[in-house]
């Protein structure tokens, strides 16, 4: 079990005594690195195709099938035409920032990376302050988005900037807010303790993972929607509505930039699902007691693909969101409900009652304010369409 | 840490003065309020270094300060950002020279 | 010796992007170097072993103040560089003059100070939960009283960018009112 | 148990929050007003109840609970509750009567545009009440006693639209004042001569042994010992707060507030307070060895009794009669505390408690019926067209009179009248008290006959009985005032036996025994005789339909004209005590023109004077000096205004140079 639960590891760790003494963490660091971006990089292009492939079959339609086997080389060519494009740039675009917008959006997500354990002894840097990190480090992706859309000098693009900002900062907060009770669970920041704290089974059956307590459920479904939303995922993603906006602050990029930034967002999504693996799902644990023979690794992965499922799923279903719809909805929804959801946690720990007991009434006690608040803010409910010339 | 700590407070003293000459000489309300927050961060600097280099690191004085200091910056910030919009919607202009109604 | 050298070169970057926030004609350059230099400090911090502060400072000076001001700037119409409009006030030689007097009154005292030149001890650190608990037990009052700040600020700041009552609106813009971006993330 | 008294609290505590509640009502939410201040009395008096019987359970009981206030320096202020018969059996009154009430003001109130703030003044005044039962610290008695003048007050000027009503208003609070003076004057006497305001503190409280015995050893100006100083100015306190003479004039102005406020505060509770602060301090009243005080208050008491009775004789407002009773039943009570202590006053407050308000609501009723009238010589027949209220009425008016046996005021009146006869020092005070009884039953056949009997006059023609919110209420107190009395029978006495921490023992016996049999058929024999000489003059009177003078005038227009203008003390007052303070404020005001103003003027004179001189070397020497000066400062001021040209940033470079200097100054300082 070790062998294989560790098998990147010691691959790692094997590789670098090849080197001499002096240049070991170096060489770690580097091959960490590598590591990380030959499997992100591969699992981007992977999760193109699958994405258009799944939302195809939900669609009614086959998808990209054309090149290679079932179509599976579909994003090589993507990427190849991507490369060979012209690049081009505005007349009157600011040349400096229009150039840098792309790096300062992707650079900093994959630092993002490096704090996520993706297995047993699995992360880049074990960091004390690693969930911190990750959200100081997410926050430098706004001011990208802020460059690409005011260099461009195009009032779409601006448009568009602008109102990813606004939607980026509203959705940061019910994000942030929606992993504190996690951090209070485990009284730590660093996210391997996170997932030390959710590791065994209750009545050595149910696993310990905050997604099986009320606060836990509630928060992974606001952060869930959240990190959607600070993702520009379906049905969020009208920063770049096309239909409005023709692409938002992406509307003057193209060729490689534009793959950058196309690189970016579904790295973003993949940083903040993994975040959310490891927060709500247990990270690495197994899933049952008799399961953990399976590589940790393994586990990460299958979870980590549920969730990219997730998503491709509500971006096949669900419709895109007015603008004040989108804000009003953190605001004065997810926030108040993640404050509530707090409080409830800090309960789950203060209550002195048995299992079942305590499960029912913070269950409740989040239940309340969420449908609560649903039936106020749901005063712009369409009344019964009237059919003038039909039926 | 083989840097000495006055290197860091020369730093320190450096961003502070960046920070004054564009909060004196500048004519944008926007970019006095910048260098506010450089001169701000000179000084938070200058805690951390003491912190880092003082006897009693344990005590983590420095860093609780810094940490304070930051989220006033934040709100100073808000505070004074919204103000210079607030002038600029009655005055249609952020240029500090300009906004000198109390002269004497 | 690594160390150093990180060290300076952080120092540099800082300094450097610091000083171009100061001099760039166009506001937004202005504060996007200014979101550089607030992050080299961040560098500055982690590579002082402040760990948190280092990441506490990215989070609200890079994430929200830059952000702010990006915004700001752009509200004021700050980006607008009309032709002729000067940027700096006329006597700004005398202006950096005092600025240079500044930085050399302060320069000559840390220098000619011998406590200063001292080594670091090794193994300082502030890990997060201590943070936390000197946060929840000796700082609570100030803690406290800062997150009353903040909602004053937070408050008061709504209230001041708000649109005046007695300017004459458009109707569109008051049904958008709440729900416009800009006022809710001047608001933040 | 414990918990009972820890938490006692809460009974005041209840309506303060309602009352607190309902202020911030809105005027249309009446009913939620009404619903938040009855919940919160009928809370308090369930609590209430509980305390009572948590008494029931030791003999003698009485638990403290103290805590501090604030400390001052080295000196602590504590306040503190105590649960004893005194407080449980004041409590359960209290309450009940409370919660009768204000029910009863759903009905009566029912069209009033201010209901909302009646309710809230209500609550207020009974968590102020209640807290005076309470508490076991003179001080938070004080602060208690001063809410309840201060609900009083707001309760009787509720519709300060009518001058009366603000005038009243302002009588009840300025005289009750006079007696609060003297009443924080003792207290502040006896925190110094004490060095504690709690009554009982585990054998350290000002009530205890240890320091009566301290304060009964003093002796102050004339020999008077420094208890009995102290608690004749309490006494005087309570003379403000009860009516008694020569206070009482606010009393029945008082009446010009609501009935239901004349019921709860101006006849059962609050003007009850100050017998029940006297009840309270009792052992401070009868320290010593000779009890002055009690003298005084057995004299003040038995005046009161005669002479508000005898004024009661000749007034012709429903209210005002029945007010005038209360100041004389107050009287009784002092009296029964100066003659026979604790139990024997704190009875008749009890029973009195409960047929007085009976009475006030049910004239509540009558004027309600009557669309507002409250002459009782446009009233008459009332009987027939208000069956319940009439039933009630009397049931209240027989308990008031003391008819013999059945009812309450019979066996509380008849145990003050034999301790008087038993009083030692002298017999005068039960003769007075016999001939207010016979005055009591005579006014009151007077009033009931004028009311009830006879045809229907024009303002009673088109009453109506009241609707049940109302009667049902009158018919709780009426079943109390009945039985009330019987917790106190000679024969069986309880209550004496509970509020003295003993046993009571059924002994039919003790009521024909000794004096008690003549003395039972001497108060029969005058009130049978009261009643027949009312009957004689007013029962038949009202059957005929002249009732535009009163047959006593007719016969007595002297003593009746001196009765109806209440022995002219309203003018008494009037031509001395408000003359001598005009004169005083005319002398000041003379002074004022005369001396002050003449000096004034005179040095304003001098004044001018000098300041022509002045001018004339203004002209000529100084003021070219001064240009000059002038101009100079105007160059100087140049550069000053160039330095605060109003710019930020300008501030910020001065700031900044004096930064710079200063530290290089700093620096070759130290170098």
């Amino acid at each position: 079990m070790n062998a294989l639960d560790q098998i990147f590891v010691s691959a790692q760790h094997g590789l670098a005594g090849l080197a001499p003494a002096s240049w070991q963490p170096l060489v770690l660091m580097v091959l960490s690195i590598a590591g990380l971006m030959a499997v992100f990089g591969s699992c981007f292009a992977l999760t193109t195709i699958l994405e258009r492939k799944i939302l195809g079959r939900m669609q009614n339609r086959f998808g990209p099938n054309r090149v290679g086997p079932c179509g599976f080389f579909q994003p090589l060519a993507d990427g190849i035409k991507m490369l060979t494009k012209e690049d081009i740039v505005p007349f009157s675009a600011d040349k400096t920032l229009h150039f840098l917008a792309p790096l300062a959006l992707t650079v900093p997500v994959w630092l993002a990376f490096a704090v996520l354990p993706f297995g047993r002894n699995m992360s880049a840097i074990e960091m004390d302050a690693g969930i911190l990190f990750f959200f100081a480090i997410g926050s430098a992706s706004e001011l990208a988005v802020f460059m690409a859309g005011w260099s461009s000098q195009n009032k779409y693009s601006l448009v568009g900037a602008m109102r990813a900002i606004a939607q980026m900062i509203s959705y940061e907060v019910p994000l942030v807010l929606a992993g504190v009770p996690v951090l209070m669970a485990a009284g730590s920041l660093s996210l391997p303790d996170i997932v030390q704290a959710q590791s065994g089974f209750v009545w050595n059956f149910v696993p310990r993972w905050n997604v099986f307590t009320p606060w836990g459920l509630a928060g992974f479904a606001l952060f869930l929607i959240a990190a959607a939303a600070e993702s520009n995922r379906c049905p969020f993603d009208l920063p770049e509505g096309e239909s409005e906006l023709i692409a938002g602050f992406l509307t003057e990029y193209s060729g490689f930039k534009y793959a950058l930034f196309f690189l970016g967002e579904y790295l973003g999504l993949f940083a903040v699902t993994g975040l959310a693996v490891t927060l709500f799902l247990g990270g690495w644990q197994a899933p049952a007691p008799w399961l953990q023979w399976f590589p940790s690794w393994g586990w990460f992965t299958a979870k980590f693909g549920a969730l990219i499922f997730v998503f491709i799923w509500a971006r096949a279903t669900l419709p895109r969101l007015r603008l004040d719809q989108l804000l009003n909805f953190a605001w004065k929804f997810l926030v108040p409900l993640a404050l509530i959801n707090l409080l409830v946690a800090a309960l789950w720990w203060k209550v002195p009652a048995p299992m079942p007991v305590r499960w029912l009434v913070c269950a409740g006690l989040l239940l309340v304010p969420f449908v609560w608040l649903a039936r106020i803010w749901n005063g712009s409910r369409p009344t019964q369409r009237q059919y003038d010339y039909a039926g | 840490m083989s840097t000495p700590l006055s290197h860091y407070l020369i730093l320190s003293a450096l961003l502070f003065s960046i920070g004054f000459a564009g909060a004196v000489a500048r004519r944008s309300a926007i970019i006095v309020l910048i260098g506010i927050e450089l001169m701000l961060n000179a000084a938070n600097l200058n805690f951390i270094a003491f912190w880092r280099y003082g006897t009693h690191p344990e005590a983590l004085t420095g860093v609780m300060f810094v940490l304070f200091s930051i989220a006033i910056a934040a709100a100073e910030a808000a505070v004074g950002l919204a103000l210079v919009i607030a002038i600029y919607r009655q005055r249609k202009t952020a240029q500090v020279d300009r906004l000198d109604s109390l002269r004497g | 010796m690594p160390g150093e050298i990180a060290f300076y070169l952080i120092a540099l970057f800082t300094v450097a992007f610091a000083a171009a926030a100061m001099t760039l004609r166009r506001l937004v350059h202005c504060a996007l170097c200014a979101a550089a230099a607030f992050a080299g400090l961040a560098m500055i911090y982690l590579q002082l072993d402040a760990e948190f502060v280092g990441f506490a400072q990215l989070l609200v000076y890079v994430g929200a103040i830059a952000i702010l001001i990006v915004f700001a700037v752009l509200l004021t119409r700050g980006d607008e560089v009309a032709p002729g409009n000067k940027q700096s006030s006329p006597s700004w030689m005398a202006e950096v003059a005092v600025a240079v007097l500044v930085l050399a009154a302060m320069a000559i005292a840390i220098l000619r100070s011998p406590s200063l030149h001292r080594l670091a001890s090794p193994g300082a650190a502030a890990p997060v939960k201590r943070i936390g608990e000197e946060l929840m037990t000796r700082y609570i009052l100030p803690l406290e009283m800062v997150g009353v700040l903040l909602t004053g600020a937070l408050l008061g700041a709504v209230v001041i960018a708000m649109r005046d009552e007695s300017e004459p609106k458009q109707p569109e813009r008051v049904v958008s009112h709440l729900s416009d971006p800009k006022e809710e993330v001047v608001s933040r | 148990m414990k918990y009972v008294v820890q938490y006692l609290w809460l009974i005041p505590a209840l309506p303060l929050l309602m009352a607190g509640l309902g202020a911030l009502l809105k005027r249309n939410q009446r009913r939620l007003a009404a619903s938040l201040a009855i919940g919160g009395v009928a809370v308090s008096w369930l609590l209430s109840c509980a305390a009572f019987f948590t008494s029931l359970s030791a003999h003698p009981f009485r638990q403290t609970w103290s805590f501090n206030w604030f400390d001052l320096a080295d000196t602590t202020v504590p306040l503190g509750w105590v649960l004893d018969p005194l407080t449980a059996i004041m409590l359960m009154m209290v309450g009940l009567l409370a919660l009768l009430i204000f029910i009863y003001s759903l009905g009566y109130m029912a069209h009033d545009w201010n209901f909302t703030r009646f309710f809230c003044f209500m609550s207020l005044f009974a968590a102020a009440m209640l807290g005076i039962v309470i508490a076991n610290s003179l001080l938070l008695l004080f602060i208690c006693w001063e809410l309840v003048g201060l609900s009083s007050y707001l309760l009787i000027g509720f519709w300060f639209e009518k001058p009366a009503a603000a005038a009243a208003a302002k009588k009840a609070f300025i005289t009750t004042r006079i007696g609060d003076i003297a009443l924080l004057l003792g207290m502040l006497w006896l925190y110094s001569q004490s060095g504690t305001l709690l009554f009982y503190d585990h054998g350290h409280g000002c009530l205890e042994q240890s320091s009566l015995a301290r304060l009964a050893a003093a002796t102050t100006i004339g020999g008077m010992a420094v208890s009995t100083a102290i608690a004749l100015l309490i006494f005087a306190g309570a003379v403000g707060k009860s009516g008694q003479v020569p206070l009482h004039v606010w009393l029945p102005d008082a009446m010009e507030g609501p009935t239901p406020v004349s019921a709860l505060i101006h006849a059962a509770t609050m003007v009850a307070a100050g017998v029940f602060l006297v009840a309270r301090t009792y052992p401070l009243m009868s320290a010593g060895p000779h009890p002055a005080a009690l003298q005084v208050i057995t004299w003040v008491g038995a005046i009161t009794a005669v002479f508000a009775a005898a004024i009661a004789v000749a007034q012709n407002d429903i209210k005002r009669i029945i007010a005038y009773s209360t100041i004389s039943q107050l009287g009784y009570m002092m009296m029964g505390l100066g003659v026979g202590g604790v139990a024997v006053g704190m009875f008749h407050l009890i029973t009195h408690a409960f047929f007085k308000s009976l009475l006030f609501l049910g004239a509540g009723s009558v004027i309600h019926g009557c669309h507002g009238e409250q002459d009782i010589r446009k009233m008459g027949g009332l009987r027939k067209l208000m069956p319940w209220t009439f039933a009630t009425y009397a049931v209240g008016m027989m308990a008031l009179c003391g008819v013999p046996l059945f009812f309450s005021g019979f066996w509380s009146k008849d145990e003050i009248l034999r301790a008087a006869w038993a009083w030692p020092v002298s017999t005068v005070p039960f003769c007075l008290g016999a001939a207010g009884a016979f005055l009591t039953a005579f006014y009151m056949t007077r009033h009931a006959s004028l009311v009830f009997l006879g045809k229907p006059a024009d303002a009673a023609s088109p009453a109506h009985e009241s609707p049940s919110v109302m009667t049902v209420p009158l018919a709780i107190l009426a079943v109390f005032a009945v039985l009330v009395g019987f917790l106190g029978t000679p024969a069986w006495p309880w209550f004496q036996a509970y509020l003295s921490g003993e046993s009571a023992a059924l002994s039919p016996s003790a009521l024909i025994g000794g004096p008690q049999l003549a003395l039972l058929l001497l108060s029969t024999a005058v009130v049978g005789g009261a009643f027949f000489l009312g009957w004689r003059i007013y029962g038949k009177a009202a059957l005929q339909s002249s009732r535009e003078i009163d047959p006593m005038q007719k016969s007595l227009p002297a003593l009746f004209g001196l009765l109806q203008n209440k022995f002219f003390i309203d003018e008494i007052y009037a031509a001395t005590v408000l003359r001598l303070n005009a004169a005083f404020a005319r002398f000041a005001d003379w002074m004022d023109r005369v001396i002050w103003g003449g000096a004034v003027n005179a040095l304003s004179a001098l004044t001018v004077l000098c300041s022509r001189l002045n001018r004339a070397f203004d002209d000529s020497g100084i003021n070219a000096g001064f240009d000059l000066g002038c101009e100079e400062l105007r160059g100087a001021g140049g550069f000053l205004s160039w330095m605060q040209n109003g710019r930020v940033q300008r501030y910020l470079r001065i700031a900044g140079m004096g930064l710079g200097l200063l530290l290089l100054a700093f620096i070759w300082g130290c170098a």
